[in-house]
């Protein structure tokens, strides 16, 4: 394959698509739709070939040797400050196996809610334009090993995501858009002004020896790249690191979402269209836990280290206030949202583990809530499309109505309350058992496993009051699933069926990262006791 | 008490008593008067210091031209047959705590700082030199002059104009 | 037969019922029989069941065949280097005697079920849902490692989740699944929680490789105590899945769900499934947690009894029984009889199936009339069923010559010699006074369902004896509860073959000191010494068993017959107060019920413990539910909502200004928030005198504050 | 002084003098030609196109002119001032043409001859306001841009709000300079100069009665911060932004503003240094605190300007108060003191004058056909004028500061300056500022997108030449923002001050 | 008494620049407002000379005064030029009436 620059057309495809939207004539709905298609095809299969030729043994994180498919060229070169020596912004993207899983993720869920798009008949020609946007946004979080290129993605996708949500979206959208932006953005800006913080405490060395300030993650993460005085290093007496992971953190927490900045939530997907909520839940909340791995981490280990148990602690009520909020819901994608909140619990409780197995399930638990909670939005979409009410009392039945819907419904259901064979079981118990192995966090690992039972809860007496007893005569004429929805249902039911039967495909995948990043949050507590001196 | 003094005062007097009635009387015809008065107190001020040429400067164009100006304005912007033309005033109140606060702080660090003071210099005519520096030193300044002029001609006629 | 012919047979075992789930699932609608698919596979799953019972009983009886491949590796970890999560097969007697049960009754339900569920609307996929529990179920019993179990524990619920709410139109069925699924998700809770234990202190989840571990010194957290915590964590899982006290209340509810299933799953297998587990970790349970869980089983045992006592629905009446029998077994394994607790799962198993498929006759006879008041004098239409009722009855009661006597005879035994040794007389009593009660309200159903007179005149005359189909399963399954099949002596069950070569009680883990006294292996002198099994990863080595002390040995003996004699009273008496009531009404049950009302009411509504769930925990769970999601609308979203102010902007623009958003707390920031931004405002006039004031007061406060500086 | 030296003066004001020349030769053929009012814009543009030229060259400049015995020099040559006085260029470029387009502008077509000169008045004024060094020139200079936009504020007279606004603004200006002047005659006083080198070599090295110097400079700030609309002496930008004809409003919001900082950024660092550190950072004379001042009027200025513009309709006048915000961002640069932030400073100005001139020309556009500036009638825009609403929400999105526009890139360079000085907190209130700020944007863009226009559609054509210039505003948004390289290197050789 | 010196002379211009910004915020009249403006020029070119005179700085002082002039009488002829024209528009010069552009 040589040098062919895959990562960079995984990311930018998605833009070539948007500009021939633009230039096609209004009328050409169906072309739009099928560009769209045939680009997040292309990158199903790029991601595809990405998986293919994956090295399982390379471990990223913060070695950038072991990143691979490794692209890396001056983007933004400035010299000649005599005060403040040389500039320099990097285009660097790589990917490790924090971001293979993610890269895939974004691929597949991108491809779907292309699918659950196709009903669109309001200005299509700019939704797709959007859509792509947002795509190009996404993947790009996630492949960028800059911070600055990294922010510069995370902030590309807000603005489609506001107009996807606020003109094509429910009756109050305009309220869940504006309440989605202002929180994202204030988010972004802690985010934006740690990193610049960060870049005036790290020095990179270049290849004539000179030393610059860097944007690179991967030196910021090196200790001997901090500037003496730097504002963000540890040798700095006033130590701002903690101010400034509250500060990240938060601009990632706001994202996943984190307890008490989840509130933005429950609106956007509410108003959301149903391909937008598929993105939303299924790669958007994603970005929050994967920046902080990726980020939180590997940059702040020492901070981490001391912090870890509030993570941990606010992972747990995630878990069991989404559940417990979930359950007193009446709408059905309301109820479905805030499941997503007690899921990404999971992430965050499996994250504090600070262990091989409870990273790693926090990763495939990331993986396999994008797949499920896309499901299950798309499951929620299907019956909206049909009764235009997502009113959970207002149904009855359905599966005597529509049985193969149901049928998967089921699925989607058992797979979201953890049900062994189904994907969402190994990534739960290895969150529990990473968790419990971490003295620091094993009582909230214990509590949090209430989540399991209330998770069952709401699930079943959803699927109680929707799909069982008897049909109310008003639904008499629903009709099962057309083609276009198979479509969308079947594959990730494959998915999570073969995930639940071999989770070892995604494992693997991740194996040598999550233990370099275990290895490295380790041998930091040393060094940075070492460097701080306490 | 010096001759010198004695005119200061005079000035002085004039000056400040015939500024502050230009901005309380309420006829505005007095006003503009009292106006005229000042000016010529403060061309007074400038004999004092000895700027003989501004003073002169300043009869012409204040006392000549802009308070004729403001007579024509205001002979403009009334109706002529209304016998007393008054004006009303508004924020007395406000206007006096500010600005007199604000003329506190003024003359206080104004009179008590210690100011850089020479021998001062025996006053000579000044017209002379005045003119070289206006085509010398201040040649471009003098030149940009003249534009402000033209654009406040251009200026006042398009608006003026029908 | 080699192990790995054995092996292959139990691969073949466990998916075969997969394969016709997923057959009737997919096709169930395109091709009209797909049901017979589903029952000649399950037959051959039998047969095959029936050949790796024979082969491995006769070429390997002491040998554990173990089969295993890596499943999850996660490698390279710092401290732990590669750890492996392996799935595997274990083929010991216990499990190839539990797979053969297991493989029978699923068959025998089978086939029960083509007459009893014909003309149901979704009759194939009825089929398809047996195979997929079948499957679960054969996991259970063939796995080698805790997770696995789990796994398979938590699909059987699954399955028993679909087949209760089988008939989900009807909102008590789904109901009934619902509460079904997560009562025994409370239970799995304590289960996952002893797996993350075992798992955090052995990292691994192989049964043989924990109690490697364990024998070799590795505690839990290094303390006896969280040992016994461990196992008890671990039993939580059997307490959810056999119904045991005090998460019993989902059994008698999930009667909801069709007649053969009741039979099958909660009756026969699944619900023993707990019964299983305990057997499987035996080995490290300590004397303190065999304790507690013989305390449950015996609290089990009692209160549904009691309980049973009253019920008028022929399959409630079933159920309580189930649940109180398995609270025998349990508290069977808490005094130290394994042996006899699983034989009695066994034999259970077989009569307590016959019972329920007896009762799913009448039922069918009777047009889906199941109140035993209603009933009367079916013996003369239902001849055969009534037999095998008959039969089966008897050896739930415990009566000679019938499997059940030898098995409950022995629990009894058991629990004789407990009390002997430790002075806890009140197990024997409570095993005494369940064995009337049994005695006494399968006596009471059998009257009040087969003799006397009809009081349902219409049903009963159109009732008629069930056809060749439903009365084969009835037949085998009375046949399999006669005492032969197990041992060649009516009365002494440790000289058949069942006990004394087929089913050996395991080597403990346990420390010495964390032991019941007579399982001290250090007071043995009689035995020879037992080392730690000699086990390599691929088989084991099997023939140790526990070591009781010489006391416990005499004790078991010596309680023997008095046990047997005072059973056989008991028994004796409970059936002869049952016809006093009931067949020549000598005393009026309803005037007795009448004058202990109190006692009658707390029987009758089954000590209120689904009222007391309902307004204790599920009542807290919801109100806290509901509170939280008030909260959140309000509070949190109005807190964190930018400080209120966006709230406040978002509505006044959005022309939607939410009363409730704005409500308490939120209010007086939000009102404060937008006051600023109509201060500044305020100062915009259009009055550039004003501005010029303002710029005055600005030019003065700058002034001061640089003076002050 | 000799002739050579006049003349070697002149060499250095190339650019002033063919604007001069330019003004002069727009009020003579308006004489000749009498009705025939089309050439005018292209004299107007030839005369803009001859200045940029000689701005380019003024580049490599470093010198001063006009230097006497008496005087270090009035007029500085340097890169600085050329950077500024290329923003004017360019604004005033763009501003021709949206005059030429302008329904408002066309009105009044017999008075075109005096719009130009007027506007060229101004230019001529800004320019010298930005390379003066000399406070008489500097006050002078003001004085001619204030006149100038007086004028043009009122220019079209019928119109009630354009009158209106003329008023306030000569009342308005008319005090301020009367207080600057007040301040320059204190500052002379103490120094006896009004030469900025002069009376920076003077308070280093003699003692200054430190109440009186800190009022000189405080009342000679009034007129600065008056030019630059920093609060507490921004009220009258609102009112006359909205106003005055759009194309003047634009104008005002970026060249008057552009005059305004290159004045106080050369008023500050010439008067007050004392030297310049190796990291960048100005020592300044300890006679003021600027850098408290700057702090407390920028976070006023941002913190106004945002939260009074959440509750405007008219977008002319939100576009005001953001006007008001974003001067507060600059003065961010300013508070920091140091090179870092005087890139930053130019950074800014360079996007912001681009966004800005973006931004009015799209709403001129709008208010040419739908004749409101009313956020409210704004609905559905995007819909009937995609093209219009996508570069309105280009240029609204890179004035809120979102990546990848480069709008983010000048927010980026000040956040860089403050934390860089470890200006933290500060930083801070600035990033909580720019949500506030997103969310007025955000709802005109709101309006533009996701409403539905109340009664109709709004069918009508934009011109290609009009496109054309939309395209090439929003253009050089985007492209910066993804590759800013020369934005920054442009900011890197404009930051040369002569003499530090 | 004492004798004349430089403060006399700035403190009569600090009154009379007082004076004038009184005057512009509270005459409602338009001109009026105008001739308070002047009176400011005034009180800095009283600055500039007396400046110059005791602080012997040479002719600058003056030169600035006599700019100031200028300067001043071209702003009396733009604002009065407003000044008429808001006259003919709305009717009255009276500063605080004229207040449609406002928050």
């Amino acid at each position: 394959m040589g040098n062919f620059p895959i990562l960079s057309f995984i990311t930018f495809l998605p833009i070539a698509g948007m500009i021939i939207i633009l230039l096609l004539p209004k009328a050409q709905t169906l072309a739009m739709k099928s560009i769209t298609l045939i680009i997040t095809g292309i990158q199903v299969i790029l991601a595809g070939f990405l998986l293919y030729h994956y090295n399982y043994g390379m471990g990223g994180i913060n070695n950038p040797a072991t990143f691979q498919y490794i692209e890396k060229f001056r983007w933004i070169e400035i010299t000649g400050f005599s005060w403040i020596g040389k500039i320099k912004i990097d285009y660097f993207l790589g990917i490790d196996g924090l971001s293979i899983p993610m890269v895939l993720l974004t691929a597949i869920i991108s491809f779907i809610a292309t699918l659950a798009s196709w009903k669109i008949d309001k200005a299509v020609k700019g939704y797709f334009a959007l859509y792509l946007l947002l795509v190009t946004g996404m993947m790009g979080v996630f492949v960028a090993l800059d911070f600055f290129l990294f922010y510069v993605f995370w902030e590309l996708m807000l603005l489609p995501m506001y107009f996807l949500i606020g003109i094509w979206g429910g009756p109050r959208r305009e309220y869940a858009a504006i309440k989605f932006f202002l929180y994202t953005l204030l988010g972004s800006v802690f985010i934006l002004l740690v990193v610049i913080g960060l870049y005036f405490s790290t020095m990179e060395t270049l290849v004539d020896g000179s030393k610059v300030f860097t944007f690179n993650m991967l030196s910021m993460m090196d200790t001997h790249n901090f500037v003496a005085n730097g504002i963000l290093s540890p040798m700095n007496p006033h130590n701002l690191r903690l101010i400034a992971y509250i500060a990240l953190f938060i601009g990632f927490a706001i994202k996943i979402p984190m307890f008490p900045f989840h509130t933005w939530l429950p609106d956007a997907h509410v108003e959301a269209p149903t391909a937008i909520s598929v993105i939303l839940a299924g790669v958007l909340l994603k970005m929050g836990t994967y920046g902080i791995l990726r980020v939180c981490y590997p940059v702040f280990p020492d901070i981490t280290l001391k912090l870890v148990w509030w993570i941990g602690a606010f992972g747990m009520i995630n878990i069991i206030y989404g559940a417990l909020c979930a359950m007193a819901q009446k709408d059905f994608k309301k109820l479905i949202a805030y499941s997503s909140v007690s899921h990404m619990g999971f992430v965050m409780l499996g994250m504090a583990s600070l262990n091989t197995i409870g990273i790693s399930g926090a990763v495939l638990q990331m993986f396999n809530h994008g797949t499920i909670t896309a499901m299950l939005f798309i499951i929620v979409g299907v019956i909206y499309d049909r009764a235009h009410t997502r009113e959970i009392d207002a149904f009855g039945g359905l599966a005597t109505q529509m049985p193969i819907y149901t049928g998967f419904v089921t699925l989607a259901f058992f797979a979201a309350i953890g049900l062994p064979g189904l994907s969402g079981f190994i990534s739960e118990s290895f969150v529990f058992l990473g968790g419990f192995a971490f003295e620091t966090i094993r009582v909230i690992t214990v509590i949090s496993t209430l989540g399991l039972l209330l998770g069952a809860g709401y699930m079943l007496w959803t699927l109680q009051r929707i799909y069982l007893g008897t049909v109310p005569e008003k639904w008499k004429l629903l009709k099962d699933l057309d083609f276009r929805e198979y479509a969308m249902l079947v594959p990730l039911s494959v998915i999570i069926i073969f995930l639940g039967v071999y989770p070892s495909f995604m494992l693997n995948l991740m194996n040598s990262s999550v233990n370099s990043m275990v290895k490295f949050m380790m041998d930091s507590r040393a060094l940075y006791s070492s460097i701080t001196g306490f | 008490m010096s001759i010198y003094d004695i005119i200061f005062y005079l000035f002085a007097a004039i000056t400040l008593i015939s500024a502050f009635f230009v901005v309380t009387i309420r006829n505005i015809v007095y006003s503009a008067f009292f106006l005229l008065f000042t000016f010529f107190g403060v061309a007074g001020i400038y004999v004092i210091l000895g700027a003989d040429f501004v003073a002169m400067v300043q009869l012409i164009i204040y006392v000549g031209g802009i308070v004729i100006l403001m007579l024509f304005g205001v002979m403009l912007t009334n109706k002529i047959t209304s016998v007393a033309i008054k004006t009303g005033t508004s924020q007395i109140v406000p206007a006096a705590i500010g600005v007199g606060m604000f003329a506190g702080i003024l003359t206080a660090t104004l009179v008590n700082s210690h100011w850089r003071k020479v021998d001062t210099a025996p006053l000579l005519p000044t017209t002379q030199s005045l003119g070289l520096m206006l085509i010398s030193e201040y040649g471009i300044i003098f030149e940009l002059l003249g534009i402000i002029l033209l654009i406040a001609l251009i200026g006042a006629a398009s608006l003026a104009r029908k | 037969m080699t192990e790995f012919n054995l092996i292959q047979i139990a691969v073949a075992i466990l998916f075969l019922p997969l394969v016709g789930f997923a057959f009737v699932l997919f096709f169930g609608k395109k091709i009209k029989n797909a049901y017979l698919f589903e029952i000649s596979i399950i037959t051959v799953t039998f047969i095959l069941t029936a050949v790796l019972l024979f082969n491995k009983l006769s070429w390997f009886p002491d040998k554990n065949i173990v089969s295993e491949f890596s499943w999850i590796r996660i490698q390279n970890l710092a401290v732990l280097g590669n750890i492996s999560i392996d799935l595997g097969f274990l083929l010991d007697n216990l499990s190839v005697i539990m797979i053969f049960t297991v493989a029978l009754i699923s068959m025998l339900v089978h086939i029960f079920s083509i007459a009893y569920m014909k003309g149901d609307r979704l009759y194939n996929r009825y089929f398809a849902y047996l195979g997929l529990f079948t499957f679960s179920m054969s996991g259970i019993v063939l796995t080698h490692n805790i997770l696995m179990m789990y796994i398979f524990w938590e699909l059987v619920g699954i399955s028993s989740y679909l087949l209760i709410g089988f008939w989900y139109e009807k909102k008590s069925a789904s109901d009934a699944g619902k509460k079904a699924f997560l009562v025994n998700r409370i239970g799995d809770i304590g289960m996952f929680s002893g797996i993350m234990l075992i798992f955090n202190t052995y990292h691994t989840f192989t049964f043989d490789k924990i109690f490697t571990q364990m024998a070799a010194g590795t505690l839990p957290f290094n303390s006896e105590f969280w040992l016994t915590v461990t196992g008890l964590l671990l039993f939580c899982g059997a307490v959810g899945k056999s119904a045991q006290f005090p998460l019993h209340v989902w059994l008698p509810d999930a009667m909801e769900g069709p007649t053969p299933v009741s039979a099958l799953i909660h009756a026969a297998t699944m619900v023993a499934a707990g019964v299983f587990l305990v057997c499987r970790i035996y080995p490290i349970l300590t004397g303190n947690a065999l304790f507690i869980i013989a305390v449950i089983g015996a609290l089990s045992a009692v209160i549904p009894a009691t309980i049973a006592l009253t019920q008028n629905d022929i399959k409630k009446v079933l159920a309580y029984s189930t649940v109180s029998q398995l609270g025998y077994m349990v508290m069977a394994l808490g005094v130290g009889a394994y042996k006899f607790a699983f034989f009695h799962l066994i034999t259970h198993a077989f009569f307590k199936a016959c019972l329920f498929l007896g009762s799913g006759s009448v039922i069918h006879a009777m047009h889906h009339e199941q109140d035993i008041t209603k009933m009367g004098g079916l013996k003369k239409k239902l001849p055969l069923t009534y037999a095998t009722f008959l039969i089966a009855s008897l050896a739930l009661s415990g009566i000679p010559l019938t499997s059940g006597f030898l098995s409950k005879d022995g629990i009894l035994q058991g629990t004789f010699a407990f009390a002997s040794l430790t002075g806890h007389w009140l197990f024997p009593a409570a095993g005494f006074a369940v064995a009337m009660l049994t005695a006494f309200y399968m006596f009471r159903l059998i009257i009040l369902t087969f003799h006397g007179e009809p009081k349902n005149k219409e049903k009963y005359d159109h009732a008629h004896e069930s056809p060749f189909v439903m009365a084969m399963p009835l037949v085998v399954l009375s046949t399999l509860s006669i005492f032969f099949w197990y041992t060649p002596n009516p009365v002494n069950a440790d000289a058949g073959w069942f006990l004394s070569k087929w089913i050996k009680s395991p080597v403990l883990s346990v420390p010495q000191n964390a032991r019941y006294s007579f399982m001290k292996t250090d007071v043995v002198s009689s035995v020879s010494k037992e080392g730690i099994a000699d086990i390599n990863n691929s088989t084991t080595v099997e023939g140790k068993e526990i070591v009781y002390s010489e006391a416990y040995t005499e004790a078991m003996h010596h309680a023997h017959y008095p046990a047997m004699f005072l059973s056989l009273l008991v028994a004796a008496l409970g059936i002869v107060f049952a016809f006093i009531f009931y067949y020549w009404k000598k005393i009026s049950a309803d005037k007795l019920a009448a004058d202990i009302e109190p006692l009658y009411k707390l029987s009758f509504n089954k000590w209120y413990f689904d009222e007391i769930y309902n307004a204790t925990a599920v009542a807290f769970t919801m109100g806290s539910s509901r509170f939280l999601a008030w909260f959140d609308m309000n509070i949190v979203d109005g807190a964190v909502n930018g400080v209120a102010t966006v709230t406040r902007w978002t509505s006044s623009f959005t022309g939607k200004f939410d009363s409730v958003i704005v409500d308490g707390l939120v209010n007086l920031v939000a009102y404060f928030s937008g006051f600023i931004g109509l201060i500044l405002r305020r100062f915009q006039t259009g009055k550039v005198q004003t501005y010029l004031v303002l710029v005055v007061f600005s030019l003065v406060i700058i002034l001061y504050l640089f003076k002050t500086f | 002084m000799n002739v050579d030296y006049l003349v070697n003066s002149l060499y250095l004001i190339k650019p002033e003098l063919a604007i001069a020349s330019a003004l002069v030769l727009l009020v003579l053929i308006d004489l000749i030609m009498g009705n025939n009012k089309k050439f005018l814009p292209y004299v107007a543009i030839a005369g803009l196109i001859a200045a940029a030229y000689f701005i380019i060259g003024q580049f490599g400049m470093n010198s001063l002119a006009f230097v006497s015995k008496s005087n270090k020099g009035m007029i500085i040559a340097d890169p600085f001032g050329a950077f500024f006085k290329g923003i004017v260029v360019f604004a005033s470029l763009f501003v021709v043409y949206f005059s030429i387009k302008s329904d408002e502008i066309k009105a009044s077509f017999e008075r075109h001859g005096e719009y130009y000169t007027l506007i060229f008045g101004m230019i001529l004024g800004m320019f010298f306001m930005i390379s003066a060094s000399d406070l008489i020139l500097i006050y002078i200079s003001l004085e001619l841009v204030s006149f100038s936009s007086y004028v043009l504020a009122g220019f079209t007279k019928t119109a009630l709000r354009n009158s209106e606004a003329a008023l306030k603004y000569v009342i308005y200006g008319g005090v301020s300079s009367g207080i600057m002047l007040f301040g320059i005659s204190i500052l002379y006083g103490i120094t006896g100069s009004t030469n900025l080198y002069e009376i920076n070599s003077l308070i280093q090295s003699s003692s200054i009665p430190n109440l009186t110097f800190i009022l000189s400079g405080i009342l000679i700030f009034v007129g600065i911060g008056y030019k630059i609309s920093a609060a507490p002496f921004h009220f009258w930008t609102p009112d006359v932004y909205e106003g005055a004809p759009i194309t003047i409003t634009a104008f005002l919001s970026v060249a008057s503003k552009a005059a305004g900082f290159a004045l106080l950024i050369r008023f500050i660092k010439i008067t007050f240094i004392k030297s310049v550190d190796s990291a960048g950072y100005w020592q300044l004379v300890d006679l003021i605190d600027w850098k408290t001042f700057f702090i407390f009027l920028s976070i006023i200025t941002m913190t106004l300007g945002n939260f009074a513009a959440l509750w405007q309709d008219n977008l002319k006048r939100m576009l005001a108060y953001s006007s008001i915000a974003h001067a507060g961002y600059l003065l961010l640069g300013m508070a920091v003191l140091s090179n870092q932030g005087m890139i930053a400073i130019i950074i800014y100005f360079a996007v912001y004058a681009i966004t800005n001139l973006g931004a009015f020309f799209v709403v001129m556009l709008i208010a040419n056909k739908i004749g409101s500036e009313n956020i409210d009638d704004y609905k559905g825009l995007g819909y009937s004028q995609p093209f219009l609403g996508v570069s309105l929400a280009i240029f609204l999105i890179s004035l809120t500061g979102l990546p990848p526009t480069a709008g983010f890139i000048g927010k980026l360079y000040l956040f860089i300056a403050l934390v860089d000085a470890k200006m933290i907190t500060l930083a801070v209130i600035a990033l909580l500022n720019s949500v506030v700020a997103l969310y007025y944007y955000i709802r005109v863009l709101k309006n533009l997108f996701l409403s539905r226009p109340a009664n109709g559609t709004f069918e009508f054509k934009v011109s290609f030449s009009n496109g054309l210039v939309l395209v090439l505003l929003a253009a050089p948004i985007i492209i910066l923002g993804i590759y800013f390289t020369p934005l920054v290197d442009l900011a890197k050789n404009s930051m040369q001050i002569l003499g530090f | 008494m004492i004798h004349v010196g430089l403060t006399h002379f700035l403190f009569i211009s600090s009154i009379l620049f007082s004076l004038g910004i009184f005057g512009i915020v509270t005459r409602r009249n338009a001109v009026m407002v105008l001739m308070g403006i002047e009176l400011m020029l005034n009180a800095a070119n009283i600055n500039f000379i007396a400046f110059a005179r005791y602080g012997n700085f040479g002719l600058q002082g003056q030169i600035m005064a006599l700019f100031v002039i200028v300067v001043a009488a071209a702003e009396a002829a733009i604002a009065l030029a407003i000044v008429l024209n808001i006259y003919k528009i709305f009717s009255t010069v009276n500063v605080d009436e004229i207040d449609t552009l406002k928050d």
